[in-house]
């Protein structure tokens, strides 16, 4: 028997239940990383930070990369992508059609409302790549501020003063190029805004070459104040230190998207430990990546 | 469908397809992909990662590189030691539905003693009579040993045989030794283990290498050396496998590499009975149960049984 | 440009790129390509395909199979032999502009003394005195070896200490020993070399291993087993060869997966002075020159000397 | 300096004289298999039955693959690929523009003025993607047979019935899309009758859906006749076949194109050995991979 019913039964020995095959949608470069859109079937909602294992259907690489959610629309995911090894560079080539194995989401991500239920503002830091994570975070804040404060003026939790939560994106980049990676980020920055965040974008860029010569850090020292929540992602030595910025004002909560590399990015492998600053471990894929400022880097 | 169901020893596994040590969290998984893992695990039968006696940190990072086809590790057998396990692991682990099958590592002779004598006492606490049926244990020897004055006790055929003949004392239910491959002649290694009584060779273990880091130049692993696997060291661990099985009457649980339903079928035919999935369940967690169906398939398919697998590579066209 | 040459024994290379034995035909290359192969030889040096004292045939076919991130040779050391090297090969060997290594293999002490012996009146004869400097020896210690019990010579450090101590008494020219990985303990056996004489190691030779043909499931080579080569092997190349340029005081000719500048990079900074293209220089016959051309811009680059490269990875950051 | 200079020294020192970079001009499938169409600068030009180590520029393999030159013009050259494993599946894949490396022409072709200078017919035998070599060979034929023949009567060395050479294409295919295989072989022909061979190509199909069921043999054993000369190539057991009806006929000679596997394709390796019927040793590399029907089976 030849028809529709078997070939779903064959599939069945191939498909796991752990693993899914995902379709490109679109590819499309954004500076010198790439926006791609996957049709992910059976993908279950991420939470804003969380990863997926992503390894393109003719990789030549043994394992797969780990990749921050950049944005979803049900099964539609988004990932942005920056070519910096083979397997990254695999993944941005990419074209609509091909095949992508996908394992997630993964791992435990920003906590959306200590952002949102604040007094003080939300500050979302990013440098280069890091980027990735917070399309996502910023929608889900503007849907969750929305649920909590968008009533009848004294019914919400926080009263009227919190409905107008401010939100400051500082992004980081190497040069105006790099830079265009802010795309798919400042779309949904639009739609917070018309959805009652007050969402203000400042990029810095490094090279100084149309404007000043600026890092991320220089921003970030510019606009903190204490009662802030910060959320961080982007190269070590940045988020080195944005955290002692952040610790030298009182008040001020932050948690960091870390990176390490991964084989499994589910808790297997035991290869992605970090130290604590308690001393204990903690396995980026598991215990994070997002983990608050103090744990990491001590109080 | 083919009856895919094996002894292996005194454990009865669905089908032929288990774990390597040290390569799942099963309790991680069910985490994250829900409760039906601990219900319907991927695995015939679920390995735990290597069981110190005390707690190790294992070694600094980075700790994995992808390779050329593979992968290097320097984990170092970190983990929280035996008395945690026994207390928190070991009770869940015996809700699976399937067998399991407890690896323990010492740095000596009498640490796998003691390593032993608690897991029986506390089997026989939580299980009753029965637990042999539900539990064995793997020894793995490739832990570095200062004692025998070599690498590990494992690459030495007469601290082997000790070994086994120790534990083989006190240890009434299934004992799997899992070789390391890192000798010059493992089939010698296997006949030791097999002669001082273990009942089944896991075979194998990593491939003792090292990488270098491209912008420093230096060693890229926290510990400079690690263990290559993954389907780069398939050849080299099918020769194992095929030489074992030339030289011990005892089954052999294969691993080294395996990541399709052909790799299955390539090591049941140099001689393992059973086959363990490591580093490439990293980019599929469900690939042990993936391959389980597909070999019963392949096997249909090519109107092959599993016994006229086993060993086939051994017999003439 | 930097300068790239290197001393090797009494050996001068114009620079640090050599092939592997048994990977580059040299006069078949020049038959393909044109007379520029020998006028400008892709290789610092020319190591001979390891010649025999009889003419072997070598195993039967199949003998070569991709792997994955290498492949698998069951060649067998086939070859006309001893006579018809010296010959027909050796005095158009003499005359390349570059120095020539001899790889020799035998199946005892005896057959490697007279293979010796032969070459060294044989290049008196060509050469005259000075050919010490135009021509040295490689021992591949590796061929199966009756005598010792051992699987091969190369795998027992007496066996070896003693072929060595007696080549050396005869042979005055450059000594390198080629040592097979199949051990469990490389840097013993690199010790054992050097303390009999040797003044070069060249590491690793292939590890030996197995594949299996898709369709019937019993061994694909002919031979059954074959030797493991390419980038697969890399990680576990450079560790033997960072074990012994801590073992040992003689200079060290690395190989196993040498495809990119990089991978020189690599294996000098774990201790190699010499580098040698195997199986990578299938897909480019030309590989060893561009990799010199290539290593000479990465120095550059990376404001390294060869001095400060070689063995930078056993100092400290 | 940035200029077009240095960048032709540092090209120098990423280039090899052996091994050359082409790029894909074409990639059309032609039944099963892919006419891949590669610009090769530095090519010089093959003589028929040659072949050249191919491997896409993004390859899985380690190694290249052997691939016969199909056809040539000047450094425009065609493979004709069946995709059997991933070596072959990747160049099929390739799209315009892609790069592929390229070592050849390698290896001994077949002998054209054997074929040509004849008092029988020359006959091609294919079957499956044993056409591959086929296309070039029959334009060199017609080239050397204008070059000998086309004079004024008299003047050639056979006389005038030598310009009327008969070449028979027998060709075998398993059904009917793997017979479109046989396109760029047909243009070949065409042209090749245009310029004075009597070409006539006969295709037997196996599955007898739209016709016969016929192997090539059974069309050989059909037509052959002595004196004629064959040129062979396709699967081993196919070219054993083929010889024993070529050695059941008085005064015939053929030539094979045998296929082994290969890793290094020019001589090095020593893993294409074969032998031969006198128990000599050859490699299918560098002293084939055409041989004479007597060598490989015997007399
Ligand atoms: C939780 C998480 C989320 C992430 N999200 C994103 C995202 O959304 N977008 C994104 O672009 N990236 C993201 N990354 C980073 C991404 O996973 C890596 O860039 C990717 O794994 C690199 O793989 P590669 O094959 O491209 O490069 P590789 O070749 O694997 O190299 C990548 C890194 O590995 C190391 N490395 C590899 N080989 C060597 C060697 N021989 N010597 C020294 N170092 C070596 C280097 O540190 C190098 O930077 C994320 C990472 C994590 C952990
Ligand atoms: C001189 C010459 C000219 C050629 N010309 C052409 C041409 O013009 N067009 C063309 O399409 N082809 C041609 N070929 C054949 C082509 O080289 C092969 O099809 C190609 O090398 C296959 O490589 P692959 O990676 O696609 O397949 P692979 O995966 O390498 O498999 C190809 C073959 O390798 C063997 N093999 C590989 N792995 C295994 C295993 N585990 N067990 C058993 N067998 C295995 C099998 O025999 C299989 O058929 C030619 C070959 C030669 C020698
Ligand atoms: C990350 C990692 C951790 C491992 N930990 C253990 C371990 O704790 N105990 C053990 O016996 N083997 C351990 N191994 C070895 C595997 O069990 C297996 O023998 C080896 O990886 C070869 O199989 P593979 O190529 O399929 O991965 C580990 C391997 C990896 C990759
Ligand atoms: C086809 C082939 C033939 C070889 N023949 C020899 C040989 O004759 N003598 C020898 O010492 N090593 C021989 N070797 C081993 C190589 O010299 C080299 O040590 C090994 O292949 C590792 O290097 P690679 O990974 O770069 O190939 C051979 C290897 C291959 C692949
Ligand atoms: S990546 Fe495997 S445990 Fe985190
Ligand atoms: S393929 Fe290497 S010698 Fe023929």
């Amino acid at each position: 028997m030849k028809d529709g019913s078997n070939d779903t039964i064959e599939e069945a020995h191939w498909a796991s239940d752990y693993r899914m095959l995902g379709s490109v949608l679109n590819n499309e470069p954004q500076g010198l990383m790439a926006r791609l859109e996957v049709e992910v079937p059976g993908w279950r909602s991420a939470e804003p930070g969380q990863f997926a294992l992503l390894q393109a259907g003719s990789s030549r690489c043994f394992l797969a990369r780990a990749v921050s959610v950049a944005d979803e629309v049900g099964a539609r995911v988004s990932f942005l992508i920056a070519p910096v090894g083979e397997g990254t560079r695999e993944l941005c080539a990419l074209n609509g059609g091909d095949m992508v194995w996908v394992v997630g989401p993964l791992g435990r991500g920003f906590d959306v409302d200590a952002l949102v239920i604040s007094r003080g503002r939300a500050v979302i830091v990013a440098g280069g790549a890091g980027v990735a994570p917070f399309p996502l975070l910023l929608a889900r804040m503007a849907r969750r501020h929305r649920a909590l404060f968008s009533r009848p003026v004294g019914e919400g939790p926080g009263g009227p003063q919190a409905s107008t939560l401010e939100v400051l994106v500082l992004l980081g980049f190497r040069d105006a190029l790099q830079a265009e990676a802010s795309t798919l980020l400042r779309e949904v920055a639009a739609l917070a805004c018309e959805s009652g965040l007050r969402c203000r974008v400042e990029v810095a860029i490094e090279d100084g070459l149309r404007g000043p010569a600026e890092k991320v850090t220089d921003l970030l020292i510019r606009h903190l104040r204490s009662g802030d929540r910060v959320a961080v992602c982007g190269p070590t030595p940045m988020a080195e230190a944005v955290w002692s910025i952040c610790a030298s004002k009182p008040d001020v909560r932050a948690w960091f998207s870390l990176e390490t590399g991964m084989a499994c990015g589910v808790g297997s492998c035991h290869g992605c430990l970090i130290t604590l600053a308690d001393g204990s471990d903690a396995r980026v894929c598991k215990d994070g990546p997002v983990f608050l400022g103090e744990a990491v880097f001590g109080g | 469908m083919v009856d895919l169901s094996v002894q292996l020893g005194p454990l009865r596994l669905d089908h032929p397809v288990i774990n390597a040590s040290g390569t799942m969290e099963i309790f991680e998984l069910a985490e994250t992909f829900g409760p039906h893992v601990l219900e319907r695990p991927p695995v015939a039968a679920y390995v735990s990662k290597t069981v110190t006696l005390k707690p190790r940190a294992g070694n600094p990072p980075p700790r994995i590189l992808e390779t050329a086809g593979g992968m290097i590790n320097a984990i170092g057998l970190s983990g929280p030691g035996l008395d945690v396990f026994v207390k928190e692991d070991l009770p869940r682990l015996l809700g699976l539905p399937c067998p399991l099958i407890i690896s323990i590592g010492g740095f000596s002779t009498g640490e796998y003693e003691v390593i032993a004598g608690r897991l029986q006492e506390a089997l026989e606490q939580l299980v009753g009579e029965g637990w042999i049926e539900r539990a064995g244990l793997e020894l793995n020897i490739s832990c570095p040993n200062v004692h025998s004055g070599c690498a590990s006790i494992g690459s030495d055929t007469h601290e082997t045989g000790e070994l086994v003949k120790t534990i083989r004392k006190r240890w009434p239910g299934l004992l799997v030794v899992k070789l390391t491959p890192n000798v010059a002649d493992i089939a010698a290694v296997g006949r030791a283990a097999v002669s001082a009584g273990a009942d089944a060779i896991a075979a194998v273990n990593t491939y003792k290498g090292l990488v270098v880091d491209r912008v420093s130049l230096r060693p890229y692993l926290g510990n400079i050396t690690g263990g290559l696997s993954g389907p780069a060291i398939k050849p080299l661990a099918l020769r194992s496998v095929y030489e074992l099985f030339d030289a011990v009457e005892a089954p052999i649980i294969g691993m080294g590499g395996i990541a399709t339903v052909e790799d299955v079928l390539e090591f049941m035919s140099c001689g393992a009975l059973v086959v363990a999935v490591g580093s490439a369940g990293f980019r599929d967690p469900g690939l042990a149960g993936v391959l389980a169906h597909q070999l019963a398939v392949a096997l249909d398919t090519r109107g092959l049984t599993r016994a006229g697998l086993l060993g086939l590579a051994h017999r003439p066209v």
